[in-house]
């Protein structure tokens, strides 16, 4: 130590005052093969022209109920469709309409969640009423008058019907965390700047509601993937030349006694794949709206 | 069995019980609702059908028949009981009749009785049915169950309590309706014919059809009708018993001639009856339990095996449309005077059998450039589609399902099938009792339909009913009917080893 | 105070009565306005041989041919005397129908629905207090798988293994045969139907209790409480329990139609006869009477749970009324 | 031209959380704040203080009485309906709690510029950056925050981009709700002098509200005290310190000593 | 003086994140003995609050304590299980929260909150409770007690929620109080109540109290020793007098000149430039170092020593190491020095 370091330097450049900026998010357990996984399948579904090596719907009845063999990879149904073609092919659909349901209602319940939230009290108690009723009115005979009123079927149609009979229980969900989130004031100071309701829909509201909606979101996307096949089940879904997981899994049911182990487990482990896969990454980006920790 | 049900029961003897899973029932009653196993077991009519779909006597021991009137004089059973314990009498008869007969009732069968001008009762064990013009099938038609007058006079038939708790005279009668789950049924002590061996029969409602392999594998069903898929199962083991049943019911394309596709096109039908490769569609959907189907007749005696098969052949097809006019357009579809061959093959839902069919048959015909679609509806609007795959069948007199189904504006002619011939001959073979003229005139229709097809005829589907081992009587050469309806003919003779 | 809570009570019970009536009226407008021909659920395929003149005749008996208003009004006056009208497909008055299936929704319904919100409640409670942890890790992962195996799939697998192989328990039904009473055997044909029905809703409920807990003990009285010697798991009971139950009950409120009406599925795998199939059929044939007493019953039930909600919520939580007032900011 | 920028004239609010309970935030309280002034208000917790800023941004509706700005009533409900937009601007408020007043969601930088957002929706983006980072300088923070989001920042920082906000309309009156309540003395003193150097320079009007009496006898020309809802005293500083009138500012001024250092144990 | 109560001996706690670890206390050691007020003054966010929460153990899960231990009355605090540890807290240790409003449990009553503090560690009933429950609010002096129990937290101003806190805190008699600044929302005449609340118990049950707190004047108040805290260290510690009368490290300095009572009314306050540095990444030597007008330059290089003033007076400087030049310390606090007359060790 030498006599020099006692002498006096004055403070330092300011930008060394400061704290080490840009630290940087640890990135940790990144959901990685769910990530690839979904991708996979997603690209696998959107391309599906080029991955199929079969006509999804032509029924080789010479070669119905075939095991996974070279020729049809994941084997054929008791109709002789090759499965694997139908996978992707009836991917497309089903994603489409996981997807597009899925935004349907959550645009209807953002919208009318946050609306009943921030109106006043005797607004609010009757919108909630009337979600309530709706909720209690089946939802069959919704989709029913639905689609007489759109006409044919198609993916979109059948999305809208899904999404249509599938917001109420998130509207309900949105307008609780609005409660809550309206009453911080940072709200308050956004009206107090005389910010508008879309105003502080879009900046405040929703940013906020992300992470609770991702759940519902995700659910929904594998309940609209169900209910289109309750749908197609019933004969009031896609027409049957549509291939989709719903209308494969309903394959599946029937395969069951008969042993067709290929049939009943290759599309159910794909969709519950591509659910888990879609469940993961949305906690994954749950967490990284990070959320103080616990005191516990 | 001796399953759950008879185990847990407090008799010192175990009753003999079948569980047989049935489809779900709304209302009981013959008279207006024509599908209904449980109604052989609950009732009986005036004549009754043999191992052989023969004409026997069932409440009437006896019959004559006028041929200068056309009068039928039957003798009625004496000292036959009702469930309740009143006596039958012809009064019975006639107010079954008459209601089938009332249009207000709507009943699903009332075609069949058109030709009844009146009904006599001179006697309580006398009936005189008076026809308008000869009607051998008649007969045939008497063998639906008669209905307890005592307990419905007056009432309205559709809608009265009966129908959950029916009375009538066969073997076995309704104890106790437990709605949707299940309808037992116990022996009736009294049966004309002697009392049946089997003491009691349940009816488990058990609509899906899954589920019904399923019971039955766990033994909480001992006889139910399952499809050929399931059926594979039951091959296995030596617990059970699988009947693989002829039936007279096909299934085929209903084309509808309201349909201007086809009203204005009638060469379509027998084009596109030869786009259809029907031997794979059995072995594919039916698992090969069935049969080649060309004619509403196949599976009785008056058969015309030697009419146009449409066998499968799709060049003739093409050149049929050739032909017809039609002319492939730039995408391979068939087009005419700028009309696409393009239409839509309906379903009815809950079927998966008639859905697969369709979606074979929309695929073998776009095949040969037809523009085909499948679709599955709740309710059928038979006015308006294009065409549908519709399931008959006529097991037992030829007249059944014939005269009714392509008669020109006739009960069951859904598709407005209209040929002079036909109607012709159907109407002469009915009118006739003489076997060798109704041999003649039902062949001739056959061959008549067959140049006309008012159908794609595909296949007759074999009814598999799978029983526990233990269970004896069935018969199995037996041809059962719709939907396979008709294998307890001879329930009273059942019996548990 | 007391003239308050008796208003309080009121002004609920007026809700409830304005809320089945629009109920009723959206309801029997959808059911008139969606495409199909109710007289086909009552003839059968026989309708179709019917002429026009037949058809009216049939429509007059049916009442059905009346303007829409007329109708309405006549079905109003006539259940307001307890007379719900017939059910078209099964030809007897609806009330006496549904009379022969509630109870086995309601056991089956009712019991799934305690249970369910009962055990998502304990899950939630355990992940929460093993947070992060593997345990926690393996419940959430298993949670999602089964959350996303279509029921039907289930059921079936279920029904393989139990009834068919190993022949424990009877694979359908409601009870065994004849024996509506007796409650072993209801019990033993609840058990599979039961499980399918816990099994594919917990872990969605499951995950909302643990998310709701998370968030609750990371708020401010956490430490506090832990200041006062409480332990975690007094913590979470007394505390974070409280706090979330306003959310977590509505929720439930809302759950209603989902996990009692949404049996149908479950009813139709396992032959149980329920209100689910018949909610199902009636809707899809056009049975309106029948449909509209389901709906009611099942608006009555969600209206009052969400009521029953809003007056646990309010005494819980006394700060959601205060709030109102304090948040309407007034522009 | 006229030097009274605000005018309360026997404000009242009361709260009625439930019908048996009557709470008067604000009993009858009147007082002016004039143009370029820092006015103090200061006395008990719930006394009414924040009650009273939070009637004049319109976050409440008075019971009774009136707000008069810049001569227009704005505690009427037409009345404040017209002009709300301009009210707003003029208008500006730092909330008790600067943390929770800034969506942690957003960065400083959108949180700064949300205001410039609302009214002036055609500003180009970069002119707007420019502001913001104009104005994040006179309120003292380094550019560098820009991209970053508030819980990276400490009490007296958040308290400083919250008067960054404020400023961004170029507001006539500031409300500052206890903005030094939690800092420590050095971020307090960066907060004093940062409005004290508004005051000076932008010749800025100011309602300060704070517990701490040597941080207001510093920076306020007059100051307010207020206990029970109402407004018991009010005077020039010095007055009041000097000579207070009313026993609940004595009570106060002798409570606790202004400077630790002249309070030997 | 009884004995030493709290020894805390040079703990260190760091938080995982996910920026990486903050190490928001870095080695602090002091004693306290029963009946004592330590006063812990210092920037916000220089992990005062960190350092209470440790002594208690109630860390959330992202902190711990990675070096160090902290006896109480002889025990190892870091050592007990969790159950050991909840019979210590709220009976011997009790805590006051920065902010009271939120440590109270929005949906139970006042009244409930305290009963239950007090019934944990007393086997008492009911009624006993309350009555117990109604002595202590009336200790802290909120009026009509009785009615104030079935309220709810909501329904209280900032400082009632401040003085509920203390009650809890206060309700089984502990033998140390954490108050971490309890008077930040609380006007002067309340403020001063409360203070002489804390004292009058002191006086009465020997309890030691640690103070938190930004107001040096209330420190100056309460307590007989004050510790200067600066980023996760203490720079100085030592009685009121000495910290006041005779500061040696420039941070103490620098607070000191901040306060508004040194400087004229209406001009700019003086206050310390820059910010305290980042956690995350701590700086080498002297963490004030940057923001140090008398920097040497060693501070940049080297962490000082605590240097001994006096007996009971240490500060991490190098300005106290002997090869250090001679500094004048701010004309304010030489005046004060001066007028205190107090004698330079
Ligand atoms: N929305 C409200 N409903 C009911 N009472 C309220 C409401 N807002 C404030 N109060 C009451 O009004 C009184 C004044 O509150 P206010 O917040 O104005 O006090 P303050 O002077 O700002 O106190 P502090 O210094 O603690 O911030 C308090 O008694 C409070 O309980
Ligand atoms: N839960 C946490 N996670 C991560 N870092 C934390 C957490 N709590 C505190 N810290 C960090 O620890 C440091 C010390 O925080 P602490 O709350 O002890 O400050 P303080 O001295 O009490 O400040 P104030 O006077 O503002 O209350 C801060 O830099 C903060 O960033
Ligand atoms: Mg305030
Ligand atoms: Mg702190
Ligand atoms: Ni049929």
């Amino acid at each position: 130590m030498s006599n020099d370091d006692f002498n006096l330097v004055s403070a330092e450049l300011p930008q060394k005052l400061l704290p080490v900026a840009g630290c940087k998010k640890r990135k940790k357990n990144k959901p990685i093969i769910s990530m690839v996984l979904l991708a996979a399948i997603l690209l696998g579904c959107l391309f599906a022209e080029v991955v199929m090596n079969h006509s999804p719907t032509y029924m080789n009845l010479a070669d119905a109920g075939t095991p996974p063999c070279a020729k049809f990879w994941f084997g054929t149904d008791a109709m002789g469709r090759d499965i694997f073609s139908m996978l992707w092919y009836g991917g497309r659909i089903s994603l489409f309409i996981g997807l597009a349901a899925t935004a349907i209602s959550l645009f209807i319940a953002v919208l009318y969640g946050s609306v009943s939230g921030f109106a006043c009290e005797a607004v609010d108690d009757a919108m909630m009423r009337i979600t309530e009723i709706l909720i209690s009115i089946p939802s069959i005979l919704i989709i029913i008058l639905i689609q007489a009123a759109i006409g044919q079927n198609n993916p979109l149609s059948v999305a809208l019907v899904i999404g249509l009979t599938g917001w109420m229980n998130i509207a309900k969900m949105v307008r609780g965390e609005v409660l809550q989130i309206r009453s911080n004031s940072y709200i308050i100071a956004s009206k107090c700047m005389n910010g508008s309701f879309w105003h502080i829909l879009r900046n405040h509201i929703l940013p906020n509601l992300i992470s609770p909606l991702l759940f519902m979101a995700v659910t929904s996307v594998g309940s609209a993937i169900a209910a289109e096949s309750t749908l197609s089940f019933l004969g009031i879904g896609l027409p049957l030349e549509v291939v989709s997981w719903g209308s494969m899994l309903s394959l599946a049911d029937r395969a069951l006694l008969s042993g067709d182990w290929w049939v009943i487990l290759i599309p159910g482990l794909f969709l519950v794949v591509t659910l888990v896969c879609i469940t993961d990454i949305g906690n994954y980006l749950r967490k990284e709206n990070n959320r103080g920790c616990s005191y516990l | 069995g001796q399953k759950p049900a008879s185990s847990t029961t407090s008799d010192a003897t175990p009753k003999t019980t079948l569980v047989y899973g049935s489809n779900d029932y709304s209302s009981i009653n013959p008279a207006l609702y024509e599908h209904g196993e449980i109604n052989s077991l609950i009732f009986s009519g005036l004549t009754a059908r043999d191992k052989d779909n023969k004409i026997t006597a069932g409440l009437a021991e006896s019959w004559e028949y006028d041929k200068d009137t056309f009068v039928y004089t039957f003798h009625l059973r004496k000292g036959v009981l009702w469930h309740d314990g009143k006596p039958f009498t012809s009064k019975d008869v006639k107010f079954t009749l008459g209601a089938i007969m009332n249009p207000d009732n709507a009943s699903e069968i009332a075609s069949n009785y058109e030709d009844i001008t009146a009904i006599e009762t001179p006697d309580e064990n006398i009936v005189k049915i008076n026809l308008k013009a000869p009607n051998v099938a008649m007969l045939d038609y008497l063998t639906i169950g008669i209905l307890p007058a005592h307990l419905l006079d007056g009432k309205d038939l559709a809608s009265d309590s009966f129908n959950q708790s029916p009375v009538g005279t066969g073997p076995y009668k309704l104890t106790e309706w437990d709605f949707g789950q299940s309808i037992i049924l116990e022996k009736n002590t009294n049966y004309y014919l002697g009392e049946p061996k089997i003491e009691r029969i349940i009816f488990k409602i058990v609509p899906d059809t899954k589920a019904r392999a399923l019971q039955l594998k766990s033994g909480e069903l001992d006889m139910a009708q399952i499809t050929p898929q399931d059926a594979e199962e039951f091959k296995k083991g030596d617990h059970y018993q699988v009947y693989n049943m002829n039936t007279s019911d096909y299934r085929g394309i209903l084309y509808n001639f309201n349909n201007p596709l086809f009203r204005d096109h009638r060469e379509l039908p027998a084009a596109l009856s030869y786009a259809i490769d029907r031997q794979p569609i059995i072995d594919s959907v039916l698992l090969g339990k069935g049969k080649v189907a060309y004619s509403p007749l196949q599976m009785s005696e008056y058969n015309n095996p030697d009419i146009e098969k449409y066998d499968y052949n799709p060049e003739k097809a093409k050149s049929l449309l050739q032909a017809g006019g039609w002319k492939q357009g730039a995408d391979g579809i068939y087009e005419k005077d700028g009309t696409r061959l393009a239409f839509t093959i309906n379903c009815s839902e809950g079927d998966q059998v008639r859905v697969d069919m369709a979606n074979i048959c929309a695929q073998q015909l776009r095949e040969i450039g037809a523009d085909v679609k499948v679709a599955v509806n709740a309710q059928t609007d038979w006015e308006n589609q294009d065409s549908y795959l519709i399931g008959w069948g006529s097991p037992f007199d030829p007249d059944d399902h014939t005269y009714k189904v392509f008669g020109t504006n006739k009960g069951s002619n859904f598709s407005a099938y209209s040929n002079a011939k036909v109607d012709e001959l159907l109407k002469k073979a009915r009118e006739t009792d003489i076997t060798a003229d109704r041999l003649k005139y039902y062949r001739d229709f056959q061959t008549e339909l067959a140049k006309d097809p008012a159908y794609t005829f595909i296949a007759y589907v074999d009814a598999i009913y799978v029983t526990d081992k233990n269970i004896s009587g069935i018969t199995e050469s037996t041809v059962l009917g719709h939907h396979g309806v008709g294998i307890f003919w001879n329930v009273a003779d059942w019996a548990i080893a | 105070m007391h003239s308050n809570t008796l208003c309080y009570f009121f002004k609920k019970a007026a809700q409830l009565i304005v809320s089945l009536f629009a109920l009723s009226l959206i309801v029997f407008c959808i059911s008139r306005c969606a495409p199909g021909d109710p007289l086909k659920s009552y003839y059968g395929e026989s309708v179709e041989r019917m002429s026009t003149v037949q058809k009216n005749a049939a429509m007059e008996k049916l009442g059905l041919n009346k303007p829409l208003s007329t109708q309405y009004i006549l079905w109003l006056k006539s259940s307001f005397r307890g007379n719900f009208g017939i059910s078209l497909k099964y030809k007897q008055s609806v009330t006496r129908v549904i009379a022969g299936v509630y109870q086995n929704t309601l056991l089956l319904g009712g019991l799934s629905y305690v249970l369910t919100f009962t055990l998502s409640l304990l899950l939630g409670i355990f992940c929460c207090l093993h947070e992060d942890t593997l345990i926690d890790r393996f419940i959430c992962k298993t949670g999602t798988i089964t959350n996303s195996i279509p029921s039907f799939w289930i059921s079936l697998v279920l029904l393989l293994v139990f009834s068919v192989q190993l022949g424990l328990l009877p694979s359908g039904g409601a009870y065994a045969i004849g024996e509506a009473n007796n409650l072993i055997s209801r019990i033993k044909h609840l058990i599979l139907p039961l499980t399918v029905m816990i099994l594919s809703h917990l872990w969605y409920y499951g995950y909302l209790a643990r998310n709701l807990l998370l968030e609750e003990i990371r708020k401010g009285y956490v430490p506090l409480c832990k200041m006062k010697g409480l332990s975690r798991n007094q913590i979470v009971w007394r505390h974070c329990l409280r706090n979330m139950l306003p959310s977590y009950i509505s929720i439930m409120a809302i759950s209603i139609p989902h996990i009692v009406g949404g049996t149908y599925v479950v009813e139709k795998v396992f032959s149980y006869p329920g209100l689910g199939t018949l909610c199902f059929e009636s809707a899809k044939y056009h049975d309106y009477n029948m449909l509209m007493l389901l709906c009611l019953i099942t608006g009555t039930l969600v209206i009052i749970g969400n009521i029953l909600a809003q007056i646990i919520n309010d005494s819980i939580n006394p700060r959601m009324k205060h709030d109102r007032g304090y948040l309407n900011v007034e522009r | 031209m006229n030097d009274t920028l605000l005018e309360i004239r026997h404000l009242k609010q009361y709260f009625t959380p439930n019908p048996n309970i009557v709470i008067k935030a604000v009993d009858d309280v009147s007082f002016t704040v004039k143009r370029g002034e820092i006015l103090g208000l200061v006395g008990e917790s719930g006394s009414g203080k924040s009650t009273i800023s939070k009637c004049i941004m319109g976050i409440h509706r008075p019971t009774g009485g009136e707000i008069v700005f810049q001569s227009h009533t704005i505690s009427k409900r037409g009345v404040y309906r017209k002009i709300r937009a301009s009210v707003c601007r003029s208008i500006q408020m730092i909330f008790q709690d600067a943390f929770a007043s800034m969506n942690p969601r957003m960065t400083i930088g959108e949180i700064v510029a949300e205001p410039l957002r609302i009214y002036y929706p055609q500003m180009p983006s970069n002119e707007r950056k420019q502001r913001v980072h104009h104005l994040l300088k006179t309120a003292g923070m380094d550019s560098t925050c820009y991209d970053r989001y508030p819980h990276e920042f400490s009490g007296g920082q958040h308290q400083r981009i919250c008067i960054a906000r404020a400023l961004a309309l170029k507001p006539q009156l500031l409300i500052a709700d206890e903005p030094v309540a939690s800092l420590d003395v050095s971020m307090q003193a960066q907060i004093i002098n940062l409005l004290l150097q508004l005051q000076r320079e932008q010749g800025l009007t100011c309602l300060f509200i704070a517990h701490d009496l040597s941080v207001v006898r510093h920076i306020c020309d007059r100051i307010g005290v207020m206990k029970d809802g109402k407004l018991v005293e009010i005077a020039q500083t010095e007055k009041l310190f000097t000579n207070p009138q009313h026993p609940y500012t004595k009570a106060l001024l002798s409570a606790v000593p202004l400077s630790p250092l002249n309070n030997p144990e | 003086m009884l004995g030493t109560l709290l020894k805390v001996n040079d703990v260190h706690i760091d938080f995982n994140t996910d920026y990486g670890v903050i190490q928001a206390v870095r080695g602090v050691s002091f004693e306290l003995n029963a009946g004592e007020t330590l006063a812990i003054v210092g920037e916000s966010g220089c992990g005062k609050s960190v350092l209470c929460k440790s002594i208690a153990r109630i860390l959330p899960h992202s902190g711990l304590i990675r070096e160090g231990n902290v006896y109480f009355n002889g025990i190892d605090l870091t050592l007990l299980s969790p159950k050991e540890m909840n019979r210590i807290r709220g009976k011997e240790i009790a805590m006051v929260f920065q902010d009271a409003f939120s440590a109270l449990d929005p949906t139970c009553t006042i009244g409930s909150q305290i009963i239950e503090a007090i019934r944990i560690h007393e086997k008492i009933s009911r009624n006993e409770a309350k009555r117990r429950a109604i002595q202590l609010l009336g200790q802290v002096e909120i009026d009509s007690p009785q009615q104030r129990l079935t309220q709810y937290p909501h329904q209280f101003s900032g400082g009632m929620c401040q003085r509920v806190v203390l009650a809890i805190a206060l309700a089984c008699g502990p033998k140390l109080l954490i108050a971490d600044e309890p008077t930040t929302a609380l006007d002067g005449t309340i403020q001063a109540q409360i203070l002489k609340l804390i004292k009058n118990l002191q006086k009465t049950t020997k309890a030691a109290t640690l103070f938190i707190t930004h107001d040096l004047s209330v420190a100056a108040q309460i307590a007989q020793r004050i510790a200067v805290m600066y980023a996760g260290k203490i720079v100085e510690i030592g009685t009121t007098q000495e910290i006041f009368g005779n500061p040696r490290h420039p941070y103490t300095w620098a607070l000191m000149s901040s306060l508004p009572a040194n400087s004229p009314n209406k001009q700019p306050l003086r206050s310390i430039p820059g910010l305290p540095p980042n956690l995350l990444h701590p700086p080498c030597g002297d963490a004030f170092a940057a923001r140090n007008a008398y920097a040497l330059a060693i501070d940049y290089k080297q962490e000082p020593p605590l240097f001994q003033v006096s007996n009971t007076h240490f500060a991490a400087t190098w300005l106290l190491d002997p090869r250090a030049p001679e500094i004048t310390p701010p004309i304010s606090i030489g005046q004060n020095n001066n007028r205190r007359g107090e004698p330079n060790e």
